[in-house]
């Protein structure tokens, strides 16, 4: 099978969709599988796609290109960065339907149709090489995700609705004027030129702030923070994770994809701005997670610090620091979804998310006790897991830049050491207070099944996290070396080492090879 | 009049304001007499009909029979019932008044015999007749009592009806006369008919128009048979009811004076104004003013007779005939006259 | 421009008009309480009935229909407005002025029609 | 002949008024005829409308009567949109008006003759035949707004349609009369050149006094005041036509007045369209936030429209024009969808429910109106990938072509108040808990426009795109 | 001698008592389709007074015009009226707030 040569990424667009349409006219009892099977199917495609994407091949792969709806083209084209976020999407999909197979009970056909929905925008927002193309499908999530929250949503679902929906659109459509302006500039909007186009630099700033009003929103971060930790715990389980899994991360893949290399000038002024605020988040955030009393308020405040973690990573204008904060952001993807997910099996057996309520389940639990573990590790960055690869070369790239930041920023880790294992301790461990928490069942096959795949993932990417940096090495030098102009001095004055008596930063970090083989 | 005044040593200017103020009261004192001379004889007239006397007491033959009247007004009492709206109780009966004096301003009593030649004299005339209806209806508002002011509702709606139909008929008049102009109009009746008959109304294509605007003009004025206004019977003395001493008088001169004024329209429009009726030498020995008065008095005979013979009509008759039958037919003559003149070139 | 010294007259028609008027209006006025004649009563000067106290207000609701004759004698009166000027210049617009004036009255009878058939003109 | 070139040109406008003619009569004989009445005159419409797409087609451009009018792309690209929106709103009413027993047979002529006033006003190229078809427009519009007669509201509406109507006409007119004064003329040709030289007091007093009479008709800020009320009280059917058809024409003949007549004078009027885009955009969104009722909802979301679309005048480009009347186009299907849902809100006994608890839950119950009325709330509020968001697209494009960045700031950050309370609706339908006070609708033709508008609203529309870019660029260089 | 700009004044007059009646009237609604009628009067005034000093016709055709359409607005402005009335037996200005919001 040839993946190249036809549309694979219209026809991941497509499945969804027409799925999606299918569902809303389904019962319930036929909804699940349509919408499964629809995961599914892209899931494999997903897999073909990543089979056939040649690591050394051109930059732009499996591109296609069409000039639909006037100026709109339907232009679609991935690279190594692409690659792994549309495999995070397409991977975590399955999981969330499989995770609302049974919780969800109301509006099946209109729930399903809504994720399906959100699968097509993900994957198109990874996909796009349109300026236009990119904010439609940007932009379009909300609608999905509003109703997912508002309908299916917990307590304060209402309010948590209107602030997801509202920050988050005053963010988008300063970028659309940015867009426009960029559009007119540079008579184009495909996104492969635009990547190459010199902006005026006074232009420059104003483009980057109305990007980054933008993607601060939607990453999110502090202080335009504050809709997460709401839309996380009103959102159901399913809602949860594809929210920290996946539409986290279009925040930093547009920092990435846009403000970065096409501003880089300008992103290099706000160096300060982003890491201040980073700081800032990381430890304030991290302070509030020690307190929560509930689960995914605490997980979500999480996400808010790790998401910092992400910006100090891809400001660092340097190839670890960049690579470091696309491995933070699979990594948290997966993580965080699985926690969610985690606390998804316990609520669907106790009805609350009161850490209070639980404690001592690793007794009755103990299968759901050690998967817990697994991603609570994770989470706080144990080597041999994912968080720690990530984390690590995100803080290292960071140091060449600012000692100060990486200092405070690893702080934030060590925080998050402790609420997590302070959440894990009063689930897991301790008396068995309540005795409804104590008499919980483990959990069931469905659930395993949904949660062993992003443990093996998470172990995987721990220790051999090479098979995720391949595909991105190449496009990172790129983005690296367009931004090099601009880059900051950095404060930590490393000394130029001999190749040969740093040899253990080779494995991790070929750095030399890549550059030369891009060049 | 203005020479002359200069003649008599004044500067242009005076001599021209007081020929002007001259030749005003030369309508306005003489009109008022006719007025009350026409009172007499028209009661006269009824008396007649109805093969009685009539005024026989005051003067030789009851002669100044009206102007005892007028004195009795004047000496009354005037009487501001206490629930009606002072200031338009009196500011009605002077509009009225003012208003059907002001109309002759642009009648030609004899060739060249106007006070003011203005080029647009009847539609002048048509606005200002237009006007009266505001005395009615302020003085039935301003009484503050019922039966003047059904009265003025009744009043308003017959003679805005009526309007409509003069309107129309007017522009057939004025079509053929080309001109707006009150003496252009009788100058264009000359030799009409058969090049010596001098009238409008012998002209087969207006003659039904003549009726009509006959009839229109009784309605207008709301004489008999169309006197709904004061149908005595229903709304005691219409709109009047609560006037006395000479705001009431005014309202019947001014009455008159607008029946004298619809007898001279008659005349101007349709048969000639101050031309004698056929265009022949000898008659033009005959001022114009003899022919011009002898034609309304004709008109006023008519007014008489009609109010005399003719029963009451009912008010749907009334607004029925007004708008159902004259304005169909009026709108129908403006289609027909103008598309006659036109197919026979008369404006070529 | 046309010759306005011509309308001079109708104003001071007007004024003479007026002063005679008020005079009529006003001086018996003066005359009445002069002569002594002036001798004002409550029931002189209650509204007119008969012989009793009025019943009702007297600016009482009156029939719609006097409305509808006021609203359709403004959209008459109104089109001769138009049909003046075409009276006096029908020379100079010829045929096309007159189709044009014949195709607007056309309209005008159609309303007119309307009006008659919903039974604006009826009046018991 | 002059003549006879003349009248082919305003054939669309001969076709309606005979057509308005004929069907008075008809109406008069037959008064309970009103709905054989309402398709012999959407058939009126269509034919009109077949005329004016011909005329578009052929790109025809000549001037009507000695330069009153002129047949234009502009002008048939606007009447074109003018008389679909009004055959909408005659399709959609016969059921509503029977309910409040005003299906008489003068709904569908008045909505033809105020579509003939609607084409004169988008074709005028002279004040006098401005005035003549914007006071044909609005005095038909003043009786459909007391159309029902037993509705207390419905003539409250009337009357304060027409009290304010006046008031815009008389200051359009004072405006009107001052330009003549000042400028000589009253041909927007022969305006333009003289302001092409220095421009004194008056002539500025009279542009600002015509751009107010102009801002009242379309329902901009600060001349809004009217438009809740009339909406609200109008019959939900002529509500629809109002929002759509006379808009269009208001602002199609604002947009020719600004740049035949004044368009030398950009520094004179662009300032005001600004102001008055700025302030429509943000009244229309922050006034809608406490309304409980639909329609008034509904008439501050017109009146946010009206200030997005000011914005592509604002510009005076070509680009910005093309982008307007997009955005028009769009707005028409917007707006006439939202209001044919507002028509399916019949509770059980048949009466029509337009407060927003009648509507709290109505997805578990009409999902399939619920989810078109979503449609058009968030196509409204300009959310991709629905069509509304074109429109939003295509205006602040030409805005920022043509250099008018802060107000494209300011204009789409305020665009997010706006989409507050459309979300508002989504929620009462979807995150409530059902009142259930809804029935189904037994109205075919409702569900069906309906149908066709939501598809129309929804990512389908774009298919439209390359057509209408083609004509609204051809339509907008006919002003230039 | 009269110049334009008498004219002017008045008109400007008339149009802003026009104006004011519309807004501080708190009596009755006729007072205000009788002040919608004086504004339309002073246009009238401006544009014959325009056209007499232009000497142009265009003034007094469209002054014609104005008066027409004038005149159809106050027939369909009392035919409103009427439908008001007689559902809420009263034309009080205070009283037209049936709508608020």
């Amino acid at each position: 099978m040839n993946a190249a040569d036809m549309p694979v990424l219209s026809i991941m667009l497509a499945i969804p969709m027409v799925a999606a349409v299918l569902c809303l006219f389904v019962r319930a009892e036929l909804a699940r599988p349509i919408a499964l099977g629809a995961t599914l199917a892209n899931l494999i495609l997903g897999v073909v796609l990543w089979i056939s994407y040649d690591p050394a091949g051109a930059q732009w792969q499996f591109t296609e290109s069409a000039q639909l709806f006037g100026p709109i083209g339907w232009k679609l084209g991935i690279d190594g960065i692409s690659l792994t976020l549309i495999m995070l999407s397409v991977f975590l999909m399955p999981i969330c339907i499989g995770a609302s197979w049974n919780s969800i009970q109301k509006r099946v056909g209109e729930y399903m149709a809504a994720f399906l929905l959100m699968e097509t925008l993900m994957i198109g927002v990874f996909a796009a090489q349109d300026l236009l193309l990119f904010y439609i499908f940007f932009e379009a999530g909300l609608i999905p995700m509003y109703l997912i929250i508002g309908i299916w949503g917990g307590q304060d679902r209402i309010y948590a609705s209107y602030k997801f929906f509202l920050y988050t659109l005053l963010g988008s459509v300063v970028m659309l004027i940015a867009m426009l302006w960029m559009i007119q500039f540079a008579g184009t909007a495909d996104i492969p030129t635009l990547l190459n186009t010199d902006f005026p630099v006074q232009a420059q700033t104003l483009l980057w702030l109305a990007f980054f009003a933008s993607f601060a929103v939607k990453m999110p971060m502090w202080p335009v923070h504050t809709w997460l930790p709401d839309a996380h715990v009103q959102a159901p389980t399913a809602g949860s994770v594809i929210l920290a899994g996946v539409l986290l991360k279009m925040g930093g893949y547009g920092f990435l994809r846009f403000s970065l290399p096409m501003f880089p000038e300008a992103s290099a002024n706000f160096i300060p701005l982003v890491f201040g605020l980073s700081m800032v988040a990381v430890v304030y955030t991290s302070l509030v997670a020690l307190v929560q009393q509930d689960m995914k308020k605490l997980i979500a405040y999480s996400s808010v610090a790790h998401m910092a973690i992400v910006t100090v990573g891809l400001f660092t204008f340097n190839q670890q620091g960049i690579e470091g904060a696309i491995i933070v952001m699979l990594s948290h993807g997966l993580v965080s979804g699985a926690l969610f997910l985690c606390v998804g099996v316990i609520y669907d057996r106790l009805h609350t998310r009161e850490i209070s309520r639980y404690g001592g389940i690793s007794v009755n639990m103990p299968k759901y006790a050690l998967l817990l573990m697994l991603f609570t590790m994770a989470s706080v960055g144990l080597p041999g897991t994912s968080g720690f690869v990530g984390e690590f070369l995100s803080l290292a790239g960071a140091y060449k830049v600012s000692t100060w930041a990486t200092l405070i920023a690893t702080t934030g880790i060590i925080l998050g050491a402790g609420y997590m294992l302070y959440l894990y301790r009063r689930i897991a461990f301790g008396p068995q207070a309540n005795a409804d928490a104590a008499a919980m069942q483990d959990i069931d096959g469905r659930e395993m099944w949904l949660l062993a795949p992003i443990a093996v993932v998470v172990l995987w990417m721990g220790v051999y996290p090479e098979t995720f940096l391949a595909p991105i090495r190449r496009d990172v030098a790129t983005i690296v070396e367009r931004i090099e102009r601009a880059a900051p001095a950095g404060d930590s004055k490393l000394m130029a080492v001999d190749p040969t008596t740093a040899r253990f930063r080779v494995a991790h970090e070929p750095k030399k090879d890549v550059a030369e083989g891009s060049h | 009049m203005t020479s002359f005044f200069q003649s008599l040593g004044m500067s242009y200017e005076a001599a021209w304001f007081t020929a002007t103020i001259a030749g005003i009261l030369l309508i306005a004192l003489p009109l008022m007499l006719a007025v009350a001379l026409i009172i007499y004889a028209e009661r006269k007239l009824w008396a007649a009909f109805a093969l009685r006397r009539g005024p026989n007491v005051v003067g030789p033959f009851g002669v100044l029979q009206s102007f005892a009247d007028g004195l009795k007004v004047f000496l009354q009492e005037t009487i501001i019932p206490s629930a009606s709206n002072r200031g338009l109780f009196l500011i009605a009966p002077i509009i009225t008044f003012t208003v059907a004096l002001m109309a002759w301003a642009v009648i030609p009593f004899a060739d060249g015999v106007v006070l003011s030649n203005i080029n647009v004299g009847l539609l002048y005339i048509l606005a200002i007749s237009s006007l009266g209806v505001y005395g009615v209806v302020i003085a039935g508002w301003a009484s503050n009592s019922k039966y003047p002011f059904y009265s003025a509702m009744r009043a308003a709606a017959q003679m805005i009806s009526y309007e409509v139909s003069i309107g129309f008929i007017l522009i057939c008049i004025v079509l053929w006369a080309g001109t707006f102009n009150v003496g252009g109009i009788v100058e264009g009746q000359r030799s009409h008919i058969f090049g010596f008959i001098n009238a409008y109304a012998f002209n087969p294509l207006l003659f039904p128009i003549a009726i009509m605007f006959l009839i229109s003009s009784m309605a207008e004025t709301a004489r008999a048979p169309f006197d709904l206004t004061e149908a005595e019977s229903e709304l005691v003395a219409g709109y009047q009811t609560e006037y006395s001493s000479m705001a009431f008088a005014l309202f019947w001169l001014g009455e008159y004076a607008n029946v004298l004024l619809m007898c001279a329209l008659n005349a101007i429009l349709f048969w000639g104004g101050y031309l004698p009726p056929v265009d022949w030498a000898p008659l033009y020995a005959v001022p114009g003013i003899i022919w011009f008065f002898a034609k309304i008095l004709l008109m006023f005979f008519v007014f008489a007779w009609v109010k005399a013979t003719v029963p009451r009509y009912r008010y749907d008759q009334l607004m029925r005939l007004g708008w159902k039958v004259f304005l169909p037919i009026s709108l129908f003559w403006v289609f027909l006259v103008s598309g006659y003149l036109m197919f026979t070139g008369h404006f070529a | 421009m046309t010759d306005l010294s011509q309308y001079l007259p109708i104003l001071l028609f007007l004024v003479v008009a007026l002063a005679l008027s008020s005079a009529f209006v006003f001086l018996p006025m003066g005359v009445s309480r002069l002569t002594g004649t002036y001798k004002p009563t409550e029931a002189k000067l209650a509204e007119y009935e008969c012989g009793f106290p009025a019943f009702e207000d007297s600016r009482s609701q009156f029939d719609v229909r006097f409305y509808l004759v006021a609203i359709l004698f403004i959209i008459f009166d109104l089109e001769a407005a138009f049909l003046f000027p075409w009276a006096v210049s029908l020379g100079e617009t010829g045929w096309i002025g007159w189709g044009t004036m014949m195709l607007f009255l056309f309209e005008l009878v159609i309303g007119f029609i309307y009006a008659w058939k919903v039974g604006a003109l009826e009046w018991e | 002949m002059e003549l006879n070139a003349s009248l082919s040109l305003v054939r669309p406008e001969i076709i309606l008024s005979f057509s308005a003619l004929a069907l008075l009569l008809l109406a008069a004989w037959k008064d309970q005829a009103g709905r054989l009445i309402s398709i012999l005159a959407v058939a009126a419409l269509g034919a009109a409308a077949a005329f004016t797409a011909s005329a578009l087609g052929s790109g025809a451009s000549a001037p009507a009567f000695d330069g009153l009018m002129v047949n234009d792309a502009f002008g048939n690209f606007s009447k074109l949109l003018i008389y679909i929106a009004a055959a909408v709103s005659l399709t959609i009413a016969p059921r509503f008006l029977e309910k409040a027993g005003a299906m008489r047979a003068e709904y569908p002529v008045l909505i033809v003759l105020s579509c003939i006033g609607m084409g004169i006003m988008v074709s005028a190229t002279d004040l006098i035949s401005l005035y003549i078809g914007l006071e044909l427009q609005s005095l038909s519009a003043y009786v459909l707004a007391s159309f029902v007669r037993s509705d207390g509201r419905s003539a409250e509406a009337g009357l304060k349609y027409f009290v304010l109507g006046g008031l815009a006409s008389g200051m359009l007119l004072f405006g009107a009369s001052l330009v003549y004064g000042f400028a000589g003329s009253t041909s927007f040709a022969a305006i333009g050149l003289a302001m092409d030289k220095e421009v004194g007091l008056g002539l500025i007093f009279g542009i600002v006094f015509i751009l107010s009479g102009l801002a009242f008709k379309i329902s901009a800020a600060p001349f809004h005041m009217w438009t809740p009320d009339v909406y609200e009280g109008a019959p939900t059917p002529v509500t629809a036509f109002f929002a759509s058809a006379p808009k269009v024409a208001a602002i199609a003949l604002l947009m020719r007045v600004v740049l035949e007549a004044f368009g030398s004078q950009v520094l004179v009027w662009q300032q005001i369209i600004i102001a008055v885009a700025l302030m429509s955009i943000i009244i229309g969104a922050v006034g809608a936030i406490g309304q409980q009722n639909l329609k008034r909802l509904m008439a501050y979301s017109s009146i946010n429209n009206v200030g997005f679309i000011l914005i592509g005048l604002a510009t005076g480009t070509e680009q910005g024009i093309a982008a307007m009347l997009v955005y028009l186009t769009i707005y028409v299907a917007m707006t006439l969808g939202g209001f044919v849902c507002l028509m399916q809100l019949k509770d059980k006994d048949g009466n029509y429910r337009e407060e927003f608890a009648d509507i709290a839950g109505l997805s578990k119950t009409r999902p399939a109106l619920a989810a078109a009325f979503a449609i058009f709330m968030f196509s409204l509020a300009g959310i991709p990938p629905l069509f509304g968001f074109w429109g939003k697209l295509v205006v602040f494009n030409a805005a920022v072509a043509a250099g008018l960045l802060p107000l494209a700031v300011i204009g789409i950050a305020a665009s997010v108040i706006g989409a507050f309370y459309y979300l508002k609706v989504v929620k009462v339908m979807y995150f409530d808990d059902a009142a259930d006070v809804i029935a189904d609708s037994d109205d075919k033709v409702l569900v069906w426009t309906g149908g066709i508008l939501a598809a129309a609203n929804s990512p389908l529309g774009y298919f439209a795109i390359p057509v209408l870019g083609v004509w609204t660029a051809v339509a907008a260089k006919a002003l230039f | 001698m009269i110049g334009i700009e008498h004219y002017l004044v008045v008109s400007s007059i008339l149009f802003v008592m026009g104006v004011l009646g519309i807004f501080l009237n708190r009596k009755n609604v006729i007072i205000i389709l009788m002040a919608i009628e004086l504004i339309l009067l002073a246009v009238n005034i401006n544009l014959v007074a325009f056209s007499v000093f232009l000497g142009d016709l265009t003034g007094q055709i469209f002054a014609m015009f104005v008066l027409t359409v004038a005149a159809g607005e106050a027939a369909i402005g009392l035919a409103i009226l009427v439908i008001y009335f007689r559902g809420r037996g009263t034309i009080a200005v205070d009283d037209v707030n049936r709508m608020k919001g």
